[in-house]
């Protein structure tokens, strides 16, 4: 077998985002999961940039890192007392979960063993061009559908947050 | 009132205490926030880190020995601890003191209200993150601290004065140069206006920031330049006049023309401003008409006043300065009360932090010049 | 530089193992002279602004440490080194350790995607501009960890102000790229450059007014990114101690520092890459042509003299950049989201919208002159701000009958 | 409402403007920054205006042995002994110590001082590896100073008005040997002389 140089690279990544994973899974303080979300979030943005799809990792890390994560924290963060609770889920699922895991891998492996996987030759390389144009032009009806449901949602949002704050009161008042 | 809302506090809220080491309260105080969030749910001052028990002190001094002390009251305002101490002390004696002295302590007193607004201005740029001001305050300050090594030998606590007048009289063409620091000084605050005073940053930082209603800062006894941002005219140089401050033409700043509210943070701000250009028009006053004459009345070296009670006050920095001292005929007081605005100043933010953010609780304090020496004397 | 990597290897026959290697190498050295640029620019420059400081505020500044004090960095980062490194007690103490160094790659990692010159940049990816958008994100994380793995309430709050106040300013700032970004059609760095010109009137800040306000905003929301002054709210000293920097000692405390003043450097490349031509020299309307037809000796000079052409412009701003810390007080909490959401963002969409409507008016015939004298105005308009500002410090000096004097200068 | 948010606008970007004059305009002014203590052209206290209160000192020559200041100090600072010789009937001096470490330059004591022989200095940076040092002892231990005697006809030298005034430095250059208790510092401070040749 003829190992390269990006498999090297491709088995680093996923030893990061694998690890990082079972930290997020497996770790008793919460931030700790938090903040390794990271890791796996920096691990999909590098195997993005081995695959040459330069824009998608670097908007993987943008929203992911930039904008999800960050949101996560703070929800972390501003939880009272959140530091202090060390266990994570109840363990009374824990066989349900085990199946559902092994059912869900050995599909998972199924398919990645017995898709017949095609290499292009042609790969696309200029990728904000094809992007923009695929959003655009090509797509441009779903890509507007998906705008419209953000927007609903973001108002939506807002709409809740307005209203909680009506509620709480007259502190906020001044 | 305050103590027993941060003790009964409920989950949501954090106590973070700010001070004694914390870098925007000027000194050694301690200011317990309950806070929600950035919000200020409640406020506790915690006075005390700096008392040296002067009041105590003065009972065991001479009336003599005690003048340094005053100094240590107020430390950027030692003129009007000389000033009202002396005044209360002339009073029990029954000393007149001869007008150049008079004149002397005036141009004394007020060329230290201008340093100290200087400082106060400036310490309070720096607390809402602006340093240059600052330093620009302190680099006008120390041409006056040269000035006042001239006229009485020290930089910080002057000691200058004496019952009967002054402890020195001016070296030749001193005169002339404090009425060409004048000359600086007024080309100075448009220049230091330009810089800080009307950056819109600046300015949105202090509107309606921390208002002290007018009621509030009558009850709770604030004085100088707090008292007058809320619009209070009162000013003890005009309604109580002492020295020969009637000589002189002057006005009392007020707060309310401000942009803004009466008594908020930078109507508090903009009235030391103003303060310091009236300072500066009693000062080229005061040099200018200078009577010749003594400089010290006779008074004896270890002065023994009859038995009684006396009050004198002055118009500090800091707003209205008492001396309450009381004498059993001995040569050391029987007891003497300093009354100090700081204190008031102190008093007042349990009032007025509720509802603040921590960003303008320094903006606030630092409005509220409060020295902590003054304080906790 | 992989193009130079290339023509390196051209001839060497590697096999494709070795050719791996040597590219690893390659990058290595990079990186090296890199992150050797950016220490040795980030302790200057902690020097410079203390030397400018100083002189704003009528003082002189390290002076001491060789000549002129210049050698003032290396003395306070040796000492910093040298410091006991204390971690709290009650921090967790892994997120702690890890914090500083999550923080230094994000201001790190920007310094590759800047072109220093023609043909002078670490890697010129397809995407420069929004590769440092998102890598410059990564601090968040670290400032986050920071603030909250001190243990300590102020750092908290200086944490989590933090994150709020990059997060938004990233809107703002995208919005004002893209306005360049739509005139030029590209992300890529040195396009973003070759679409600009040498003289001022070619640049992108005056290329319509939409751009010139551009510019603005983009400053505000780029300084609000690298947390300076007047948007220092993370570690405003006079309010939260140091924010999140409260409990860092020795060397984990200069990495943050050391992070913030590479910053610096980030944010004067970035305005001079979008908005002042970058490397463009003036009189010279195709650069990779003159180079190309030069000779090997002129290839350099040109090239040097495109880097310089950067160095000037980007100092320029870092002057500015650090002017602008020592001259305006700290914005508050909401003042600083009200300025986000409510003049940065509009004003963005709106530079936005219209530099695309200048984009898609003609260009021949009577337009030419109008965008020619557009372009002309603006310029006009942006010197007579230069002058402006240069007149009224005159008059400032003037109205306080104080005399011109360079004494201690350096 | 729309008027006001352009005028904030407006505000924001001209305040700016101008506070950046101001501080682009002391680029080229000139410092106020005294490099104390090596970089200035003489030493400080030569710089210092004559009514400075400095670091208190004594001319043992004139002094009448009165103890005004030592009663009038509040701090007890000043500590006098003198001598009475039976003979005579003459006073004399045998201690005159000034701990200089707890004075706090008021002055008071220079004031009712008939003589001017206790005096403030322009001396301030009274600096040193042990408090006991600033022990000033003008009288050195085993000395008797006769008293000085005020004469009816003649006046007393008193303070030369407005004249730079450091004799202090005499004192300190030969300094008096402490009591072997009271020896804890290895060396008395001493004027550091590269300061008076300056830089």
């Amino acid at each position: 077998m003829n190992i390269t140089f990006p498999d090297i690279v491709f088995v680093i990544l996923a030893a990061l985002i694998l690890g990082c994973g079972a930290i997020v899974a497996y770790s008793r303080n919460i931030v700790r999961a938090g903040f390794s979300l990271l890791g796996a979030f920096a691990g999909v943005a590098g195997l993005y940039f081995l695959a040459q799809a330069n824009f998608i990792g670097a908007a993987q890390i943008l929203i992911y890192v930039g904008g999800v994560l960050v949101v996560i924290l703070f929800a972390i963060m501003l939880t009272r007392g959140i530091a202090q609770a060390h266990s994570t889920n109840p363990r009374q699922m824990v066989i349900p979960a085990t199946l559902m895991g092994l059912i869900s891998a050995a599909m998972l492996i199924t398919i990645a063993l017995y898709f017949p996987w095609r290499l292009r030759p042609d790969a696309p390389v200029a990728t904000v061009h094809s992007l923009g144009n695929a959003l655009l032009d090509t797509y441009l009806i779903p890509f507007e559908f998906l705008s419209l449901l953000l927007l609903a949602a973001m108002i939506g949002a807002v709409m809740l947050v307005r209203k909680e704050i009506k509620e709480s009161g007259k502190e906020e008042s001044r | 009132m305050s103590r027993m809302a941060v003790e009964t506090l409920d989950n949501e809220s954090t106590i973070v205490n700010m001070g004694p080491q914390h870098p925007s309260t000027h000194g050694v105080i301690n200011l317990r926030l309950q806070l929600k969030g950035e919000v200020i749910e409640a406020v506790d001052p915690n006075v005390g880190f700096l008392h040296r028990s002067i009041e105590k002190i003065a009972e065991l001094t001479q009336y003599t020995g005690f003048i340094p002390y005053t100094d240590r009251i107020d430390y950027l305002g030692a003129m009007f601890g000389n000033m009202g101490y002396c005044m209360a002390v002339e009073k029990l004696l029954g000393v007149e003191v001869p007008r150049r002295a008079q004149y002397m302590r005036v141009i004394a007193c007020e060329l230290n209200r201008i340093i100290n607004h200087l400082i106060a201005c400036g310490t309070m740029s720096m607390d809402l993150g602006a340093f240059t001001p600052f330093l620009h305050g302190i680099r006008e300050r120390e041409k006056v601290n040269d000035m006042m090594e001239k006229i009485c030998g020290a930089r910080l606590n002057y000691n200058y004065m004496r019952f009967g007048g002054v402890s020195l009289d001016y070296m030749p063409g001193l005169d002339k140069e404090i009425l060409a620091f004048l000359d600086r000084f007024e080309r100075f605050l448009p220049e230091f206006n330009r810089l800080i005073t009307g950056n819109e940053i600046f300015v949105q930082r202090l509107l309606h920031v921390g208002v002290i209603p007018k009621e509030t800062a009558i009850h709770y006894g604030l004085g100088g330049p707090n008292l007058r941002a809320s619009g209070v005219d009162f000013d003890v140089r005009r309604d109580y006049p002492y020295s020969v401050y009637p000589e002189f033409s002057f006005d009392v700043v007020t707060g309310g023309h401000y942009p803004g509210e009466c008594g908020d943070s930078y109507a508090r701000y903009m009235v030391r401003i103003d303060e310091m250009r009236q300072s500066a028009r009693l000062v080229r006053q005061a040099v200018e008409g200078l009577p010749e004459g003594e400089y010290l009345a006779k008074v004896a070296r270890n002065p023994v006043p009859p038995k009684g009670e006396v009050y004198s006050k002055v118009e500090s920095v800091r707003g209205e300065m008492g001396f309450y001292l009381v004498s059993d005929g001995t040569d050391k007081p029987y007891r003497l009360k300093v009354r100090t605005s700081s204190f008031c100043a102190m008093s007042v933010m349990p009032e007025i932090g509720p509802g603040l953010m921590v960003a303008d609780m320094t903006a606030f304090f630092g409005s509220l010049d409060v020295v902590a020496p003054e304080v906790d004397r | 530089m992989k193009y130079l990597f290339d023509s390196l290897t051209a001839n060497w026959n590697l096999s494709p193992w070795m050719t791996t290697l040597a590219l690893v190498l390659w990058v290595v050295v990079i990186t090296a002279g890199v992150l050797v640029f950016m220490a040795t620019f980030a302790g200057f420059t902690s020097w410079v602004e203390r030397r400018i400081a100083g002189r704003m505020q009528s003082r002189i500044g390290p002076n001491r440490v060789g000549p002129f004090g210049g050698l003032q960095w290396l003395a306070d980062g040796l000492k910093c080194f040298l410091k006991e490194d204390v971690i709290p007690k009650a921090t967790d103490p892994v997120l702690f350790r890890l914090a500083p160094y999550l923080v230094f790659p994000g201001g790190f990692a920007a310094f590759a995607a800047l072109p220093f010159g023609y043909g002078i940049a670490a890697s010129n990816i397809d995407i420069g501009i929004f590769y440092i958008t998102a890598i410059t994100s990564l601090v968040v994380i670290g400032i986050l960890m920071a603030g909250w793995s001190s243990n300590n309430k102020w750092s908290l709050i200086g944490g989590v102000r933090s994150a709020a106040q990059i997060i938004s300013y990233e809107i703002p700032g995208g919005l004002a790229i893209l306005t360049v970004v739509v005139l030029a059609g590209t992300l890529n760095m040195h396009e973003l450059v070759v679409a600009q010109g040498g003289w001022p009137w070619h640049w992108f800040i005056f290329r319509n007014p939409f751009t010139f306000v551009a510019f603005f905003i983009f400053f505000a929301s780029i300084l609000a990114e690298g947390n300076r002054t007047p948007f220092d709210l993370p570690e405003a000293e006079s309010e939260l101690v140091a924010g999140y920097l409260t409990e860092y000692t020795g060397m984990r405390f200069l990495f943050f520092l050391f992070t913030e003043w590479a910053n610096v450097w980030v944010i004067s490349a970035l305005l001079t890459t979008l908005f002042l031509g970058g490397w463009q020299i003036p009189g010279i309307t195709d650069l990779g042509a003159t180079i190309a037809a030069a000779t090997s000796l002129g290839k350099w000079f040109w090239v040097l003299l495109s880097v310089a052409m950067f160095f000037i412009k980007t100092s320029a701003l870092v002057f500015l950049v650090i002017q602008i810390r020592w001259t305006l007080p700290r914005l508050r909490v909401d003042q600083l989201m009200i300025m986000c959401w409510k003049y940065l963002v509009p004003m963005g969409f709106v530079t936005l919208l219209g530099s695309a409507i200048f984009l898609v008016l003609p260009r021949e015939g009577a337009w030419a002159w109008f965008h020619l004298s557009v372009q002309g105005i603006m310029t006009l308009i942006g010197f007579a701000i230069v002058a402006g500002l240069i007149g009224r410090a005159w008059y400032n000096i003037h109205a306080l009958k104080d005399r011109i004097s360079l004494e201690n200068w350096l | 409402m729309l008027k006001q948010y352009f005028k904030n606008i407006k505000n924001a970007s001209t305040s700016i403007f101008e506070g950046l004059a101001v501080t682009l305009s002391y680029m080229v002014r000139k410092p106020i920054t005294i490099q104390y203590p090596d970089r200035i052209e003489k030493p400080l206290p030569e710089m210092l205006p004559p009514t400075f209160r400095g670091i208190l000192e004594v001319d043992t020559g004139i002094c009448t042995v009165c103890m005004a200041c030592m009663k009038r100090c509040p701090l007890d600072t000043i500590y006098i002994e003198s001598e009475r010789d039976p003979e005579t009937r003459k006073n004399y001096l045998t201690r005159f110590d000034i701990d200089v470490a707890r004075c706090m330059v008021c002055g008071l004591c220079t004031e009712v001082c008939p003589t001017g022989a206790i005096r403030h200095s322009t001396e301030f940076d009274a600096v040193t590896s042990d408090v006991i040092n600033l022990v000033m002892r003008y009288v050195q231990p085993g000395d008797k100073i006769p008293a000085y005697k005020v004469s009816k006809e003649e006046e007393p030298p008193g303070v030369p008005q407005n004249e730079p005034y450091c004799r202090l430095k005499k004192q300190w250059d030969a300094p008096a040997p402490l009591q072997p208790d009271e020896v804890r510092g290895a060396v008395r401070w001493k004027k550091q002389t590269s300061k008076q040749e300056g830089r």
